[in-house]
């Protein structure tokens, strides 16, 4: 099979994609309807543990960081399979990437917007958060250039910011082409304000191309630097179970893993949604498919030199920990993350099941609950099982309110995504008509080729 | 044809203005005379000029009330300054004691208002001017001892450092920031070290030394007087805690 | 701290451990306490709720862990099988160590919590922002966090009981972190006490809460750089020095017949706290 | 300190002498609460504190110290309250005095507490109905006069704690003009039959215990580091102990059914089956082998063997210990409330001072007490038997006017005295109140007591140390609800119902109080200053220490009638001992209602704001009881259901549930936390004396099949320390002490 049909009328493609913004299934309603009540149930939340303090989130004194800071590692993780997509296969030149990257850029815009929801949702004094920003100040105070919270605060918001232009930049011809095919209404101003006098040049292709590559390159080691930072914060520190040095890689590949997990859920909702079976076709499901599984293998991988590496080092106290998680209060989660993060993935193996939707997006989900799950059992077992035996802690279990917030910033991540979906295209006109050009020059090339050869004869 | 540009180019401009801002003017403007509090309502308008303010030199015996005053000593009235962290009000039997004795002044309505509170054992509702937030615990005792004690220097100009020409004034009113940065500002400056000479045997380092550790150590700082001197504690926990 | 001061001496800021060059002087507060005398009595707990402001966070609060004693007796014994603790229990009164290398202080993202040049870890309640990052990284776990904000919950304080407050120390409102500050309060004015009179503060000027309350007089506290001090004295007598690397008895083979030891001190955080330890009666 | 007599004239007002009391600006919870409140410079919002006349050091932001004495127990710390702004923020131990020695406990600490409570009775009430209507204290002297005329001399009953001073002085002269002898001095947790086996043994009720001097103490059941007698000094006592005499630290070997603090801190702690302390004293006897004559032929009976199968406590051990007596010397033998609370409790402190006498530890450890030269202000001491009498006097209606002061019988009689009940035959029942506790809320007429540190007075320790010393109580500060009232200035308002010519000269209890001190001036040690200088002096130490006349100890070994009950049967019904803590920071309860006491974690298990059953875990085990299940505990009288906590520490055949808690009322901390053991205990009372047996209750458990969390401090790691260097222990024969600073 084919990534795309090579007989695709490039008008075609346009109207295909400009019509997922005027009509979409009705589903799609649905989806948002429920993500706006799940968005309006975190922030609900929020107020009130904002009003009353941290201690409706049910955490306590040794274990200060419960749901938030695992589910801030998440969407961290999430953000990455954008730029795995769009950045590191734009270089590879991996072609069947361009009907699909766009989306996934997104997602990894819209994760980090809700990633660093979660930094602010889980300081106690919130209305304070602006000590944390580096800023000429009456105080004379700066904040504290060795703590790796605030490199990761700066690599969140200068990642935050490179997508964000990103997005943006790779979108300007479809905007234009938007603005193009639009006569009037609110639409048209914005498109016309965004496509930033886009006229489609060669001039502007050229600067366009120079400029897409330079921030795709850029962003490659920015990616790979915020989940290393992320994975500071608790590499850099001392307690059992956080102080590895293989961290920082480790939390890498996990984000890629949950990242593609997560693209496989989109790639199947977008796919429906928007009537996109033309474009996101299953061969390119096929392919990212496959690209889960090995990042699925490198990532049982690198568990398995976390659990070595605790193994024969003389850690006693880490050795407890990983203990600890395997047998104590956290068990069924430990061995929940390690069924669906490295067992499930082996669906993927299967051929049968590599195109079957409905058994991948199951599976995809799994993935990404075993990726949560991972974020978990990093954060909650070093408390309540510590260097300090008194302050144990009895497994610390999160308050509805800590759920509330956690299930919101799921709602916000769709609004945000979904709204995306409705008002830009979230398929890559213009790239997908450069592949389909490319895909019938290949034919022709053959075609040429085979008529050379018969000619020769 | 470059107008896709512009935006672009609005944005980095915007940056780097706000970087060089950032980088040139990280010290945020600090002492002016003009910054001047709001005016606060006192129960009586007490006339700072008139007990602290200078003597007129045409009429030394001061005897118009709206021109000059009695050059008293700060610390009179505002006895507490040398001995806690609060300069504090004097109590009312303060006021009473010399203003019992004075009777030229007996039926000015202040004075009349004055005994009135002293007669009905009520004290003065004085209104704070300079309240810092209740986090600062600034101490006036250390900051008198290091000026005023050590180094001799004029008590109402060391007064005047953090409040003003009070001397100058009817109520006070903030004339100076008091911001944080305002305090560390100087805090920052080189200051003369008064080493007094004549330190008893036994005496330790840090009698000789205006500052508390040897890291900030002033010994080897002499400025072009060639005095000795040295920066301020920088220590969070000196006022918060 | 300035621009220019981040440019500049950003290190001598940040930096007091005991390794280096710099020797703390004149003060450097440190404590010793010996578990041979301690009764686990709680007296010193309860003075350090009088004298530091900590709220009683009541029934419910406590259950879930949200207790705010900065100062916690623990209670420990041999559980090898043996039908009664027949050799007795032994108490440990468990407060932040004043960590030289604190794990804490290189996390903070403000920069709330510092080390003083007095050997202090400090805490700065109204530049905190909640993070948790210094009670994460905390080995000893005694840091606290005000998960609610106890001066206005229900009877913390009510009305009159309020009254008791010390003024020299903040009471703290929601969503900062606290912990034990060897009575900085008390320190301080020592400190500027003695300053104004030309002279360091001697032995036996200022004492702790709990130090002072202490009916066994297990708690010691005092300036570790003045000879003449106690706790000068006993550190020296057991061979336990700041830098850990430094400790003689360490080298000697087959252990040392000193008492001296501090917690967790193998993971080098340089504990200002020295424990004496409990002492059992062999004949019986 | 405080000025009196040097009245100042300034513009014609005189000076108040209590002016420096007042409170200062204190401007509700805007001063103290807002600490992360406002963050920037706000001018002319608030007021500035200042006073009207101050004296030099008043000085705002800097805290005055004055001398005043404890109220929290009997033990009669001197304490030095901090005084801020007109504020009492803190209570510190006063270093003069030879009792605590400028040192502390928990309890004593929480007395701030007590004085700001916001539970406290604040206006005299009288009954109407269930309610309480405030009246003015006037009326309620006129009612007191009027109820006391109707009735006869012997009519009146009068019920106290522990009372001592001049308050007992001015109580004494009252009940006096009333012409009734009925004072009864109660207190809920008193070493009673230990009073009364010293007596026969020393010839003294508390002989002064010299912990410190002795090598080795061993005792049964005395909690002296929590909360027997004076816990404070026997504190500093042990840490003397420990550091060792001539370089030798002592032995702390302690026996009980149930551990408490000192037990915890015992280098050897012995479970032994409950009542049968005096049992092994004497195996201890017999085991040195060094008795003669009389005390010989009673311990012939008590071989190891047998003693070992009666106490459960095994041979070696017993062995051990007496080789150690015998090696090291002197030592000490206490006799607890372990050993005590039996109807044979006067037999085994019996057995248990007979040992101390063959050790020949009287003169050296045991030495004799000493007593202030004024036998009428020397404390009258509480114990159990007192309510005892009360309530059956009551049952018999023998009363028609009862006054209450301050004690709280409605919750620590044990349930089958039907107090409540016999309280309400007397016709008016008065009780002068800190809180509306159980037994104030019983009552016809409340009257506010002021606090310890609003109140004059002077007391009388029980138990004195080096020499005598009365203690000065002064307040300081001034009252916080103003229609309160001294226990002096009610009593003295009402003396002068009966003789007010001879109290007219004294308006207040602090005139007459003064009165009488500077009357005796030259015996307390002012002879030849002036009267102010005297009072001032006295004022600002808190103590007036005395040249006290000492008593003689006389050590004589009677056995007679010393004779032991073997060790009781287990009962199939009620298979378990009842053994009800005395805890160090609640004691009898009166404390509960201060939250510094209720969070703080009991030593032992660490539990907090609740009661518990301690069971062993073995016990447990067989009976498929985990911690935190909620189990019936039924006695003969009553049943109450609590939360089981698994300790080790305890005799298996054995329960255990703290005093203290298990309020009904009293207030907003108390009330509605735990149960009270009291409303299970059987009434039965020591052969001898007439105490009420407290450990003499044999109970069943059986689950309910609920659970619970238990609220404690430690985590589910328990005391383990999972081989982490954290409270480290080491054994003498590897430890050198004698080079420790």
């Amino acid at each position: 099979m084919k990534d795309i049909r090579e007989d695709i009328a490039w008008a075609k493609i346009n109207q295909d994609v400009m019509k997922s913004l005027e009509n979409p299934r009705k589903i799609y309603w649905v989806i948002l309807f429920f993500a706006v009540l799940m968005f309006a149930v975190g922030i609900g939340c929020e107020v009130y543990q904002y009003q009353v303090g941290m201690g409706v989130a049910n955490l306590d004194n040794p274990h200060v960081w419960g749901l938030y800071i695992a589910t801030f590692i998440f969407w961290i993780g999430m953000s990455h399979s954008g730029t795995l997509l769009s950045a590191i296969l734009h270089l590879m030149h991996a072609d069947w990437r361009k009907p699909i990257y766009r989306f996934a850029e997104a997602m990894t815009t819209f994760s980090l917007m809700t990633a660093g929801l979660f930094v602010m949702v889980h300081l106690g004094r919130l209305w304070q958060f602006y000590y944390a920003v580096p800023y000429p100040n009456e105080r004379w105070v700066w904040p504290n250039f060795q703590s790796p919270l605030l490199w990761d605060a700066m690599a969140i918001f200068t990642y935050l910011s490179s997508s964000v232009l990103f997005l943006f930049v790779g979108m300007i011809p479809d905007l234009a082409i938007a603005r193009d095919n639009l006569q009037s209404g609110w639409r048209k101003k914005l498109y016309t304000l965004l496509a930033l006098g886009w006229e489609g040049t060669d001039r502007q292709w050229r600067n366009f191309r120079v400029t897409y590559l330079t921030i795709a390159c850029f962003l490659i080691p920015l990616a790979v630097s915020v989940h290393s930072i992320v994975a500071s914060d608790f590499g850099m520190s001392q307690q059992p179970g956080w102080h590895v040095t293989s961290f920082p890689p480790y939390f890498v590949a996990g984000a890629l893993y949950s990242g593609c997990a997560a693209i496989i859920t989109l790639f199947i909702i977008l796919r429906y949604v928007f009537k996109f079976e033309e474009y996101m076709t299953l061969p390119i499901l096929k392919k990212i498919v496959r690209l889960t599984f090995a990042i699925a293998m490198v990532w049982t991988y690198l568990n398995c030199v976390e659990f070595a590496s605790v193994w024969y080092s003389h850690d006693g106290v880490s050795k407890d920990l990983l203990i600890q998680k395997m047998t104590g209060p956290y068990a069924p989660f430990w061995w929940a993350m390690i069924f669906c993060g490295s067992v499930v993935p082996f669906v993927f193996a299967i051929k049968r099941f590599q195109t079957h939707i409905p058994v991948l997006f199951a599976t995809s989900l799994l993935l990404n609950l075993g990726m949560w799950l991972e974020r978990w059992m990093i954060v909650a077992p070093t408390f309540s099982h510590g260097y300090y035996p008194w302050t144990w802690d009895h497994d610390q279990w999160p308050s509805m309110i800590q759920w509330g917030i956690v299930f919101g910033s799921f709602g916000w991540f769709t609004l945000l995504f979904m709204v995306f979906c409705k008002v830009f295209p979230s398929v890559s006109m213009y790239e997908v008509k450069e592949m389909v050009y490319h895909r019938t020059l290949h034919l022709k090339k053959n075609e040429i080729g085979e008529t050379a050869e018969q000619g020769a004869h | 044809m470059y107008r896709f540009l512009r935006l672009p180019i609005l944005l980095v401009g915007l940056f780097m203005a706000v970087s060089c801002y950032a980088v040139n003017d990280s010290q945020p403007t600090l002492t002016t005379e003009d910054d001047l509090g709001p005016q606060v309502a006192q129960p009586i308008e007490f006339p700072h000029y008139r007990h602290a303010g200078n003597r007129n030199t045409v009429d030394p015996t001061n005897s118009d009330p709206t021109k000059g005053g009695m050059e008293i000593n700060c610390q009179y009235c505002h006895t507490y300054a040398r001995r806690s962290l609060t300069a504090g009000i004097p109590p009312l039997q303060k006021c009473i004691g010399c203003h019992q004795n004075i009777p030229s002044v007996r039926d000015k309505p202040r004075i009349v208002e004055l005994f009135k509170y002293w007669d009905a054992k009520k004290a003065v509702p004085w209104k704070k001017v300079h309240d810092l937030p209740d986090f600062v615990r600034f101490t006036h005792e250390r900051h008198i001892k290091r000026f005023i004690e050590q180094q001799g220097r004029p008590v109402q100009e060391v007064c005047g450092y953090c409040h003003g020409q009070v001397k100058e004034m009817v109520t006070a009113r903030r004339q100076k920031p008091i911001t944080m940065g305002w305090c560390v500002s100087c805090h920052m400056k080189e200051h003369v070290v008064a080493a007094k000479a004549d330190i008893p045997e036994g005496g330790t380092p840090i009698g000789k030394q205006a500052y508390w550790y040897t890291f900030q150590k002033p010994a080897e700082t002499k400025n072009a007087a060639g005095e000795l001197t040295a920066k301020g504690p920088n220590d969070c926990w000196l006022c918060h805690k | 701290m300035t621009a220019t001061n981040l440019l500049e001496n950003w290190a001598s800021v940040r930096h007091f451990h005991p390794i280096d060059d710099k020797p703390h002087d004149p003060y450097k507060w440190a404590m010793a306490i010996d578990l041979d005398a301690c009764t686990g009595c709680n007296a010193c707990a309860v003075a350090c709720y009088a004298e530091n402001n900590l709220p009683v966070v009541g029934r419910e609060k406590f259950l879930h862990g949200q207790s705010m004693h900065w100062m916690r007796i623990e209670r420990y014994w041999e559980e090898d099988g043996r039908e009664f603790p027949d050799q007795g229990f032994q108490f440990l009164p468990m407060m932040c160590q004043q960590c030289e290398a604190a794990p804490c202080e290189t996390v903070c993202p403000v920069g709330a919590t510092n080390h003083t040049q007095d050997g202090l870890n400090s805490q700065i309640y109204n530049r905190c922002i909640g993070s948790r990052y210094c009670s994460a990284n905390c080995p000893f776990k005694v840091r606290y966090f005000n998960w609610y904000d106890y001066p206005t919950t229900e009877n913390v304080w009510p009305a009159e009981m309020n009254r008791q407050l010390n003024p020299d120390v903040t009471v703290r409102g929601k969503g900062v972190m606290e912990k034990c500050t060897f009575c900085v309060q008390r320190l301080r004015a020592a400190e500027v006490t003695a300053k104004g009179e030309g002279r360091i503060v001697r032995e036996g000027e200022v004492q702790t809460a709990c130090q002072q309350a202490c009916p066994a007089s297990a708690i010691s506290f005092g300036n570790l750089v003045d000879p003449e001090s106690r706790v000068h004295k006993q550190w020296l007598t057991q061979q336990v020095d700041l830098d850990k690397d430094k400790q003689d008895k360490d080298q000697k083979e087959g252990g040392s017949d000193l008492r001296g030891y501090r917690i967790l001190e193998e993971l080098r955080p340089y504990p200002s706290v020295m424990y004496l330890e409990r002492v059992r009666e062999s004949a019986v | 300190m405080i000025d009196s007599g040097s009245e100042k004239h300034l513009a014609g007002h005189p000076f108040d002498r209590r002016d420096f009391l007042k409170v200062l600006g204190w401007s509700g919870t805007a001063v103290a609460l807002s600490g992360c409140g406002n963050t920037s410079i706000e001018d002319g919002k608030e007021t500035v504190v200042s006073y009207v006349e101050a004296k030099d050091y008043v000085i705002p932001g800097v805290a005055v110290y004055f001398n005043s004495t404890c109220a929290q127990c009997d033990a009669g710390c001197s304490i030095s309250g901090k005084v801020r702004e007109g504020r009492v923020l803190k209570l510190e131990g006063n270093p003069d005095s030879a009792i605590n020695k400028g040192k502390m406990c928990g309890v004593g600490q929480a007395g701030v507490q007590h004085h700001y409570n916001p539970d406290r009775v604040r206006e005299p009430l009288l009954r109407n109905g269930d309610k309480g209507e405030t009246i003015t204290w006037e009326k309620a002297y006129a009612l007191i006069a009027e109820k006391l005329a109707a009735v006869k001399g012997e009519e009146i009953a009068f019920l106290t704690g522990g009372v001592s001073g001049h308050q007992k002085v001015l109580l004494g002269n009252y009940l006096d003009s009333l012409g009734t002898k009925n004072h009864f001095v109660y207190e809920a947790v008193s070493p009673g039959v230990v009073r009364a086996a010293n007596l026969k043994a020393y010839g003294v009720e508390m002989p002064r215990y010299r912990i410190d001097k002795a090598k080795v103490v061993l005792s049964f059941g005395a909690d002296f580091l929590g909360a027997w007698v004076s816990p404070v000094h026997f504190s500093q006592q042990y840490a003397q102990f420990r550091r060792g005499v001539d370089g030798q630290r002592g032995v702390l070997i302690q026996a009980e059914s149930k551990m408490t603090l000192t037990g915890a801190n015992a280098d050897r702690w012995l479970a032994v089956r409950p009542g049968t302390e005096g049992i092994l004293a004497l195996g201890i006897i017999n085991a040195l082998g060094t008795a003669t004559g009389d005390v010989a032929e009673l311990v012939k009976g008590y071989d190891k063997a047998r003693v070992s199968r009666d106490t459960g406590v095994e041979p070696s051990n017993i062995d051990k210990i007496a080789a150690l007596l015998k090696l090291r010397s002197p030592s000490l033998v206490l006799a607890g409330s372990a050993a005590e609370g039996y109807a044979h409790g006067s037999q085994n402190a019996a057995a248990i001072n007979l040992l101390n006498q063959v050790l020949g530890n009287v003169g050296k450890t045991i030495e004799a007490p000493v007593s202030v030269p004024f036998p009428q202000m020397s404390p009258a001491k509480g114990n159990t038997a007192a309510l005892k009498t009360l309530n059956d006097d009551l049952a018999a209606g023998k009363y028609k006017v009862l006054f209450n002061v301050a004690t709280n019988p409605v919750f620590t009689a044990p349930a089958s005295y039907k107090f409540r009940d016999n309280m309400a035959r007397a016709g008016f029942k008065v009780a002068f109140a800190h809180y509306l506790d159980e037994t104030a809320l019983q009552a016809d007429l409340v009257l506010p007591l002021d606090s310890a540190m609003e109140d004059w007075g002077t007391s009388v320790p029980e138990y004195l140390t080096e020499g005598a010393q009365i203690n000065i109580q002064q307040p300081l500060m001034e009252r916080l609800h103003p229609n309160t009232r001294g226990l002096g200035d009610i009593v003295l308002a009402l003396i002068k119902q009966r003789r007010a010519d001879e109290y007219k000269g004294f308006d207040d209890y602090y005139g007459y109080l003064r009165g009488a001190m500077l009357q005796n001036k030259g015996a307390l040690g002012g002879g030849g200053s002036d009267d102010d200088n005297f009072w001032n002096d006295t004022l600002s130490r808190g103590i007036v220490k005395l040249a006290g006349p000492s008593a003689s100890l006389n050590a004589s070994m009677a056995t007679a009638g010393l004779k032991l009950p073997a060790p009781v049967e287990i009962d199939e019904h009620y298979p378990f001992q009842l053994i009800p803590s005395v805890t160090s920071s609640l004691r009898d309860g009166r404390h509960t209602n201060q939250p510094w006491l209720q969070e703080s974690p009991d030593p032992l298990t660490t539990i907090v704001w609740d009661s518990w059953v301690e069971m062993h875990p073995k016990k447990a085990t067989e009976m498929g009881i985990v911690e935190g299940d909620i189990v019936e505990v039924t006695s003969k009288t009553g049943s109450v259901k609590a939360q089981v906590y698994l300790f080790p520490g305890i005799y298996p055949d054995a329960v255990s549930i703290p005093i203290g808690r298990g309020h009904d009322a009293m207030g907003r901390y108390a009330k509605g936390y735990g149960v009270n053991p009291f409303q299970i205990m059987d009434s039965v009372f020591e052969s001898a004396t007439g105490e009420l047996a407290m450990h003499e209750t044999r109970v069943n458990i059986t689950k309910t099949g609920q659970r619970v969390i238990v609220v404690k401090d430690e985590g589910p790691a328990g005391g383990m320390q999972m081989g982490r260097k954290i409270a480290a222990r080491v054994s003498t024969d590897q430890v050198d002490l004698s080079k420790e600073v």
